[in-house]
């Protein structure tokens, strides 16, 4: 059991890290953003499939934190890119 | 090769080219998301290495906090483009040589492990009961180099002082600059109606179960402080302006608290620091409950920078 | 019984991997970011709900299943705002943005 | 090879990309960035440190483990802190660059205005 865990869990990650590579290497700043979404289910499997397999019960904490987080890092990437026109009209204007 | 190796490889492998992207990447904007994938792998690996502590630390701090701080950054620093000429050919080759050579030196002393391995665990082990704490990280940061925890409180909170203090004078005492999201966004203030509530139980249970298993006060106060982040970006409260009474009480109070029971011990118990037998569970969990409040409103302040604007009357 | 849960577990992970690799496939394929949003989070949370409905016979103890579903809800909520910030970010900006 | 010794390399290999990011990128804040990656190196070489020194049924040395704790916290603060001083470096010039020369920019006068 506890080596098809972490089979799962290392099949998890080489998925996470495709999908990771796929969408940092896009240029477009909007597929940038997803990276978090994708750690956030992707890294909270992985943890909680670690979690089963080491029979560690804290880990799940772990995988808790790491969902709040990914949310919270989301926000920031979509807050700090916003549209265009707003913020070169704020640059020029204030000084 | 078992199979948790071949994870432990594939890990590694990831956390180095996720590494590598965030130097290497073009745009500012790239390099700091690819850090904060980094922060949340490095998670990952602290979990691998038996160090769940650090793991939830590392993926606060680490990914949520630092990224949302740096991600500040690049929105003002987007147009501010400096004309700082990259590094001539040569000396990246020079410099790549040089890091390459620092890189073997520590990777060396890794692979040569000493003789007898210097190991504390055994003596911590020994007294945690006398703590009546059943995680010894947290007996150790608050137990054995309680000192270090108490003075670290004091680094974060003359690190605020140092970003209040690059205020210009004419605003000294007004909002922090936190950029917020003009116009409210429906979808934003769903979710930061939702995910607060949510911290904040996480936060306590955090808190709470640092006593006993992984977690404590820095895992609870870096959650409070995301959280009160969320709720100012977007606009469901506004940033509090420096020079609040309350928000001063609340900064000091954790530091405070921790410093009166250290000084307590000294009449109390034998020496500064030292808590008197039969309360050291009790008195950790008060130290640890005010602690995380200050550390969530300095986190809090911290990442919302310098004071912009005085309030409005 | 515990092989009747084993095999449970087994089978339900499987699925929630497949359904991980469905999304990066979708990741790979799609041709323009709003379609690929929808492969990722629609079908990696079914993947995350599948494997925590695999891990639930593992944990010990109502709280700790109690727990992991709650980690998987947190994950589904937070996941669908964030899906449509990011969505907004797209329309805002347009899909090369 | 055990995982610590695998970690180990990980860590030494990250403060080796975060010294050459801090020395060869000329952006202020490429160079934070950098730097938090070679902390997080050395951090990684610590928890191996920790890891090796597993006895008395536990995972690791818990010392070594509570200073990563007390220092990715102070690592934070001091980021905020170089963060603060860009920004207000920003403020000031007009400019985000470390580099002295080439004082005749187009807008240095603007912040004291």
């Amino acid at each position: 059991m506890t080596s098809f865990l972490f089979g799962a869990a290392g099949f998890v990650l080489a998925m996470a890290a495709l999908g990771l590579v796929v969408i940092l290497r896009r240029p477009a700043e909007v597929d940038h953003m997803m990276a978090a979404q994708l750690l956030g289910t992707a890294g909270v499997a992985i943890l909680l499939l670690l979690a089963a397999a080491t029979e560690t019960p804290p880990i799940v904490d772990v995988a808790l934190l790491l969902a709040l987080f990914a949310a919270f890092a989301a926000v920031a990437f979509v807050r700090s890119a916003p549209d265009r026109e707003s913020e070169v009209s704020k640059a020029t204007s204030d000084g | 090769m078992t199979i948790s190796s071949v994870f432990n490889i594939g890990l590694v492998v990831l956390i180095l080219g996720i590494g590598a992207s965030t130097i290497a990447a073009r745009e500012a904007f790239a390099a700091v998301i690819a850090f904060v994938v980094y922060g949340l792998l490095l998670a990952i690996a602290w979990v691998r290495l038996s160090a769940v502590d650090v793991a939830l630390t590392e993926a606060a701090i680490g990914g949520g906090m630092t990224g949302m701080l740096m991600l500040g950054a690049v929105a003002r620093l987007r147009f501010a483009k400096g004309n700082d000429s990259p590094a001539s050919l040569p000396a990246r080759l020079a410099a790549g040589v040089l890091c390459a050579v620092i890189a073997a030196g520590l990777a060396t002393a890794i692979l040569v492990p000493p003789e007898v391995i210097p190991t504390l665990a055994p003596a911590v082990m020994d007294n945690l009961a006398q703590s009546g704490l059943g995680n010894p990280v947290a007996g150790v940061l608050f137990v054995y180099r309680a000192l270090d925890t108490l003075l670290e409180k004091v680094v974060l909170l003359l690190a605020l002082l140092g970003v209040w203090s690059l205020a210009p004078d004419s605003v000294w005492g007004g909002i922090p600059g936190l950029r917020v999201y003009a116009q409210p966004d429906r979808t934003l203030t769903f979710l930061a109606q939702l995910l607060p509530p949510v911290g904040i139980v996480v936060a306590i249970y955090m808190c709470w179960v640092g006593a006993k298993e992984p977690g404590g006060a820095f895992q609870g106060g870096t959650i409070l402080a995301a959280m009160w982040l969320l709720v100012m970006i977007a606009g469901l409260q506004s940033v509090p302006s420096i020079s609040q009474p309350w928000l001063r009480l609340l900064l000091v109070i954790g530091p405070m608290i921790f410093l009166a029971i250290g000084l307590a011990g000294f009449v109390l118990a034998s020496a500064f620091l030292a808590y008197p037998s039969g309360y050291a569970k009790a008195l950790i969990v008060a130290i640890e409950f005010a602690l995380t409040l200050s550390i969530g409103v300095a986190l809090g302040m911290l990442a919302a920078g310098p004071p912009e604007r005085v309030q409005q009357p | 019984m515990n092989l009747a849960f084993d095999i449970f577990t087994v089978s339900a992970v499987s699925a929630g991997a497949l359904f991980f690799l469905a999304g990066t496939v979708g990741l790979l394929r799609f041709p323009d970011s709003l379609t690929r949003l929808h492969a990722l989070t629609k079908v990696d949370n079914l993947g995350l709900g599948l494997v925590v409905l695999g891990l639930l016979p593992q944990a010990n103890g109502l709280f700790s299943a109690l727990k992991l579903v709650s980690i998987w809800l947190l994950v589904q909520l937070s996941g669908a705002i964030i899906t449509q910030l990011i969505a907004g970010a797209v329309r805002l900006r347009g899909p090369h943005g | 090879m055990n995982a610590a010794t695998l970690f180990g390399l990980c860590g030494a290999t990250l403060v080796g990309f975060g010294l050459y990011g801090l020395v060869t990128n000329p952006e202020p804040l490429r160079k934070i960035l950098a730097f938090n990656l070679l902390g997080s190196g050395v951090f990684l070489v610590f928890g191996v440190v920790s890891k090796r020194a597993a006895a008395s049924g536990l995972g690791g040395d818990p010392v070594p483990q509570a200073m990563v704790i007390t220092a990715i916290v102070v690592a934070f603060a001091a980021t905020a802190m170089a963060i603060a001083l860009v920004l207000r470096l920003l403020q000031e010039t007009g400019r985000a660059t470390l580099s002295s020369d080439d004082p005749g920019g187009p807008d240095t006068d603007r912040g004291n205005a």
